[in-house]
């Protein structure tokens, strides 16, 4: 089972744990990422997470399902979450499950290293001095396609 | 020349003021050239000349053809996770 | 807040992710070990895991300790489960979280590489066929020191 | 001669019949002579000559100096995770 999902509740990664649970898998391995309460020296108080929706729904899908093929795994569950999260709420969380540990892990890095590269979603940071700022990763503005 | 509709998205729509908007092409355009008319717009200067461009929602290259029934999209540097 | 534990209940990977929860930290990776229906071909139905306890708790921690100084991770939580253990149960668990994902996720997978190699556990695999084996990984038995 | 205690855990407790037991050792014994006194008992072959041994809880060198109030251990190939 390979699902991704742009969401905009709170992620339960024990959902997402349970959802890769089967006994054909020795190894599951999950990852989340959680807002921050300081970016670049600065205090944040809160991230905005806004997306083209129909286009990450779909990327985030391909993501799965090219990691699922890379990787041999079978159970792989992404969620992205948009709207306003507060400190230590999840913006992302990835499971994966498989026979052996190895891929699992590969499986779970690749993702969220694909999801930073090629899925239209922005953060706007929100800052302890009131103001905002869209976060920008210069360098990956240098190039036309991914 | 034809006209089509764009969508911006995140720092792009602040720098222009609104997110979707309508951009003369030339005929026959390509990504490169809804890129030139775009930033021909005032405050336009603003956005890379090497900028991401979604057709129909899947990432496109500089030399990638459009048409005005596309779906259009100037995608900021994602910084999603 | 660094912690190892060897323990003969059942592993909360949720409890570990709260655990190591934090404003500082922006990625939070856990690895899970689980029962396995199958193992070299064979049906599996349990397994007992059976530990030098006094070594292997002190192995533990030890592990944990390194892993958060060669990563700088501060939080980081292990657990390792000893007995009897049916089908999907949880073996080990490793929650490490930090500000960035990749001592995050290099952490967690340092851990389950050094718990294979160095912890006195051993486990007793339950067949369907009503036999047990101990599962013997050959080749780390050529060496007198780890 | 001195007399030693040692552990045995698992696989190679199976196959001496016990877990614990003592063994007789040369004065200023090493790891290695304690796995050459198992390994002379019967059915101790089976305990290859370069079996993991631990000494007070730690992995020791076959040169490694053990004494009687040593915390002495055999060490089956680990399998946890």
């Amino acid at each position: 089972m390979i699902r991704a999902a742009l969401v905009d509740r709170v992620i339960q990664p024990a959902d997402l744990l349970a959802e890769v649970a089967t006994p054909r898998s020795g190894a599951t391995a999950l990852f989340i990422g959680t807002v921050r309460e300081t970016n670049d020296g600065r205090a944040v108080t809160a991230i905005d997470y806004a997306s083209y929706v129909a286009m990450a729904e779909g990327e985030l899908e391909r993501i799965a399902r090219e990691a699922g093929e890379k990787f041999g795994v079978d159970f792989l569950v992404v969620e992205h979450r948009v709207g306003m999260l507060q400190l230590m709420e999840t913006s992302v969380a990835i499971a994966a499950s498989h026979a052996h540990r190895g891929p699992a892990m590969d499986c779970t890095r690749w993702v969220i290293e694909e999801i930073k590269t090629r899925v239209p979603i922005w953060k706007r940071e929100h800052y302890a001095d009131g103001s905002r700022d869209w976060v920008d990763p210069a360098p990956r503005s240098e190039k036309v396609a991914p | 020349m034809a006209t089509v509709a764009v969508q911006l998205f995140a720092s792009y729509a602040d720098l222009l003021g609104q997110s979707r908007m309508t951009v003369s092409v030339p005929d026959r355009a390509t990504v490169r050239d809804l890129l030139t008319s775009v930033r021909s717009l005032p405050r336009g200067g603003g956005i890379p000349e090497t900028a991401l461009v979604a057709v129909n929602r899947r990432f496109a290259n500089a030399s990638d053809p459009i048409a005005a029934s596309d779906e259009l999209a100037l995608i900021p540097p994602v910084a999603g996770g």
